[in-house]
């Protein structure tokens, strides 16, 4: 009998790169595992509703803390599945380099806008704040600092002109070559970026696990580097 | 005994209604503009309830307010031809002639006594004024009905048009010896159809 | 249009359509309650139908999830009674699409229904038509330009719908992947924008047929109500 | 309530009453056009007006971005002539409101327009009212029913935007945070449910009381016009 | 001459128009229902445009198709009383009256004299037949016309109503010489309003 392909739940940033694991993992000769991507905020509600879904992919450790906390997954199978880094991206015409400490990003932005994921809300710009914090650039930010729904929206806003720069993942500055990287956040000043992986109880593919394995796997890693994801 | 009445209602600041009995065939009514003839049409069709009263019609009651009685408009089996005509205008005109009817059995001959009958495909809203009160004319009739309430049926009909129309009730009246209610200004029309059973409100 | 995108295309209109024509009847109950009923509380069910207008999207989303759960109220009734659950597929997709289309669907028919004479009911009771047949014959004809606009309204809000449907049932591809959630994914990719392009052409192009359609039937019928 | 909640509030009414108020000339206009008018293209106008429904709110909003972006048509236009920008606030995010709201408003005044008897208005003019007159004194009132239904439904979308809104003029707090923006981000937090709630049932509040407002002022409007 | 009339225009199957002239005073229009009389009325008073021809009224071109006349109906000041009554239904029988009116000047006297002063607060929707045709007539007359184009003015009026109506009718008529149409039905209305003047289609 064929194997009912599992379902799952990944944050809207691991849209390619999941996407093309699944294309491999099919090509294997799989069912292809059906991919739903959103806000990890929503998805982790949707497991702790007990939809049946079979893997989650957050996008930060805090949801998946969440789902842990409810007894939602089984027990050995969360492993952090890719890193990431932050970056500041520059739209066309700005200054290609920028300090990130003190206020030298704050003073380059003068009039501008900083776009950046809800630093309140979503991870990506939850680790931005804390970021900017450290390195004791966020007061003089904060007033200029745009909300967007999440970091691609985020991106967006610099990609048309509407903010000159913005805060990032690396992924994303990949996907827009006409922006500029105009400085990489140290690893240091922020929690590390962390993609957890876990299979939930309400699963109900005998896939699963398989493909769970598959993506932690050195060949799993590897396409995830393919599109910039760093190993956690 | 056809009418047997005894109501009343208050609209507004008057209070309109009435009081009497009236013999088989036809009793007219007549009053002056605002006394109350349509609203008392209104009760007796069951579309306006009274405060108080009974409403008996061939021996059937109606409605009484000690009885507790109060028959539905769609059971009390009146043939209403309203003061205004009140056609469905998204039916055509055989469709509102048929809307009461059992079947098509009468259509053609009361359409055409009532020169109507070239209308039957037309949509009411491209009627004249005479046209369309006479295919609500043909409406109640058509429906059988065990009694009829007419208000002014034969007003803004010219004399042919009228003679057709009052040829066509009296038969009703004669043939099938139904209770008539006619409310009408013209005393030649109240002479005529009315005979000398004529209520003054 | 490649495959993958005539199964979005004929998945968005299952659930447009199952949607707008399931709302139907209940709109078109709420509508009349609203328009002719006297009772007490008549501004708070008012009030209960309109909440999916002003109640954001996603909270709306987030609320079916939680009564459509495993464990939530409704969710546990339809496990036990029937043995289904519609998280995470398209019939749970066509839910959330109804309910954010009724409070426009109650509206127009609402004031369609308040528009009907009815003098002209109460002629048609006089002619042996009970309350029932005088609705079928009378006031329902009559409001149909209403209905006709109130499904069309119903359709396209359907065809829109995003926050509710990604919050509640996710975004599974062939299941729950409407075009809007197509159009989302698509929109988070950088240089996706062909893609959006393409997919919002779709579903304008959808939107103006049904539009053209319930148009063209309402003009029908409106030429026989209305004096030119 | 905090500070901080009555801020958004205000906002939010400043909004989405700034969207209806600016939204219902214009809507009228489209909807007389729509149902009075005869004219080539009315269709596709018809089409467009709708649009905004049918295209989920996040490609609006997109849509509305690359337009008012300094680099888009308008943008540049706002910029060069008015030197200003409606990008981050709170007027891009009326704009963005108002746009949505749009096609409801035309559909509920349209249906009201098409409800008003013909006959009047052309008693009216044997009166010596000229057309304008004539619109003023007779068309307007009888159609205002639908312009409050309208009105509230406007407002009531207004209060309840959120796509559209978050993805043109972001989540800026004072600025473009709306109600539904702050539940939005409440909703991101685990935890936030406390938050949502106590928003949910602000945004609740405040469109009832539009609702009852609305609905008394229709009523007055309606027993006038309508038989008992 | 008060009217000088040649006009035809088609509705659905059948060519309604007529071509007469009449001199001063009134005249009236008599015919079979559904002849054209409504349809005349309404080229007249600019809410129908003909097919072809001319309307003069007191020497006053109102439309000719050849020479490109067509004056708008609220400048054509003609007082229309429609066959049915369409009074405004938001607005009170005061406002109603008050419409066409320069000022309120003459308002109490019409009302006293067509029995509506009583009536002055109510809404439309609440007054009988005749009530709401003798506002009808109030607002024709108080729009201050320069002629007058009736259509069954007195339908569905007592007696006494009717009476009274027909004098304020004849008192604007001959103290204030207007031109008026008048379609009736009832002969004896024909001869006292109209005269000689009578018009048959
Ligand atoms: N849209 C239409 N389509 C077809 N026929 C029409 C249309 N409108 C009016 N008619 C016809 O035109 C004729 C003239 O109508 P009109 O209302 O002028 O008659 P009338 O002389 O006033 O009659 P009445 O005395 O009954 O009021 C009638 O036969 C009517 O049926
Ligand atoms: N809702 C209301 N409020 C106040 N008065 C009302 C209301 N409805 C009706 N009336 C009054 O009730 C009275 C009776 O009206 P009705 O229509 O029965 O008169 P009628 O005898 O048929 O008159 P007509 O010959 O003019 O048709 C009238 O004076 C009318 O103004
Ligand atoms: O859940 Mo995200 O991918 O950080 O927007
Ligand atoms: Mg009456
Ligand atoms: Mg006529």
């Amino acid at each position: 009998a064929a194997q009912r392909a599992p379902l799952v739940l990944a944050a809207a940033s691991m849209q390619e790169a999941l996407s093309a694991a699944a294309d491999e993992w099919a090509k294997q000769g799989h069912g292809r595992p059906v991919l739903s991507f959103a806000a990890s905020s929503a998805l982790a509600r949707q497991a702790a509703a007990g939809a049946p879904a079979d893997l989650f992919l957050s996008a930060d450790q805090e949801w998946m803390d969440d789902l842990e906390k409810r007894g939602l997954l089984v027990a050995g199978t969360r492993a952090d599945l890719v890193g990431n880094r932050l970056v500041v991206v520059a739209a066309p015409g700005q200054q290609a380099v920028v300090a990130l400490r003190g206020k030298a990003l704050g003073q380059r932005l003068a009039k501008g806008r900083l776009a950046m994921a809800d630093p309140d809300a979503v991870p990506a710009g939850r680790y931005g704040k804390a970021a900017l914090g450290r390195l004791g650039a966020w007061d003089t930010v904060a007033p200029r600092v745009i909300r967007a729904e999440n970091v691609r929206a985020a991106l967006a806003l610099v990609q048309r002109g509407a903010a000159p720069y913005g805060i990032v993942y690396g992924t994303d500055a990949r996907l827009a070559p006409e922006l500029r990287v105009a400085g990489v956040f140290p690893p240091k000043s922020h929690a590390p970026i962390v993609y957890p992986l876990a299979r939930l109880k309400s699963g109900r593919s005998g896939e699963a696990e398989q493909f769970r394995r598959f993506l932690l796997s050195d060949r799993g890693r590897q396409i995830m580097r393919r599109f910039g994801f760093t190993n956690p | 005994m056809s009418f047997d009445i005894d109501v009343s209602h208050r609209r507004g600041g008057v209070v309109v209604g009435a009081a009497f009995q009236s013999g088989a065939g036809s009793t007219v009514l007549f009053g002056p503009s605002g006394v109350g003839k349509t609203s008392l049409l209104m009760m007796i069709a069951g579309l306006l309830r009274p405060d108080r009263g009974r409403i008996c019609v061939a021996g059937r009651p109606l409605f009484d307010a000690d009885r507790r009685i109060n028959i539905a408009p769609e059971h009390r089996r009146a043939g209403v031809v309203f003061q205004d005509p009140r056609l469905f205008p998204h039916l055509s005109v055989r469709r509102n002639l048929l809307y009461g009817a059992d079947g098509p059995t009468t259509l053609a001959e009361i359409a055409t006594r009532l020169d109507i009958a070239h209308l039957l495909d037309r949509w009411p809203r491209t009627l004249s004024g005479g046209e369309a009160r006479r295919v609500a004319i043909g409406r109640a009739l058509l429906r059988k009905p065990d009694f009829l309430l007419l208000d002014e049926p034969l007003s803004s009909l010219d004399r042919t048009r009228r003679e057709e129309a009052m040829q066509v009730i009296e038969r009703v009246r004669d043939d099938m010896r139904l209770p008539m209610l006619i409310v009408t200004h013209d005393p030649e029309e109240a002479e005529r159809l009315g005979g000398d059973q004529i209520i003054r409100l | 249009m490649t495959d993958e995108l005539q199964a979005i295309v004929r998945l968005s209109l299952l659930i447009g359509g199952v949607a707008t024509i399931g709302t139907l009847p209940i709109a078109f109950a709420l509508a009349w309650l609203l328009a002719r009923g006297r009772f007490p509380g008549k501004i708070l069910l008012d009030g209960i139908v309109h909440l999916p207008l002003v109640v954001p999207p996603v909270v709306t989303g987030w609320l079916l999830l939680l009564a459509f759960a495993p464990t939530g109220p409704l969710g546990n009734l339809l496990e036990r009674w029937f043995g289904v659950s519609i998280l995470f597929r398209w019939t749970g997709a066509a839910v959330a699409a109804a309910i954010m289309a009724l409070p426009l669907m109650v509206r127009a028919i609402r004031l369609s229904i308040e528009g009907v004479d009815q003098r002209l009911e109460q002629a048609a009771r006089t002619l042996g038509a009970g309350p029932w047949r005088t609705f079928a014959t009378i006031t329902l004809p009559l409001a149909l330009p209403g209905i006709l606009a109130a499904a069309m309204l119903g359709f396209a809000r359907s065809l829109g719908e995003f926050g509710a449907t990604i919050t509640f049932v996710s975004n599974v591809p062939g299941e729950t992947q409407t075009l809007p959630l197509a159009i989302y994914a698509a929109l988070q990719r950088p240089g996706g924008e062909a893609m959006v392009w393409k997919l919002a052409a779709i579903s304008i192009m959808l939107s103006l047929v049904a539009l053209i359609v319930s148009e063209l039937l309402g003009r029908r019928q409106g030429r026989r109500l209305h004096v030119l």
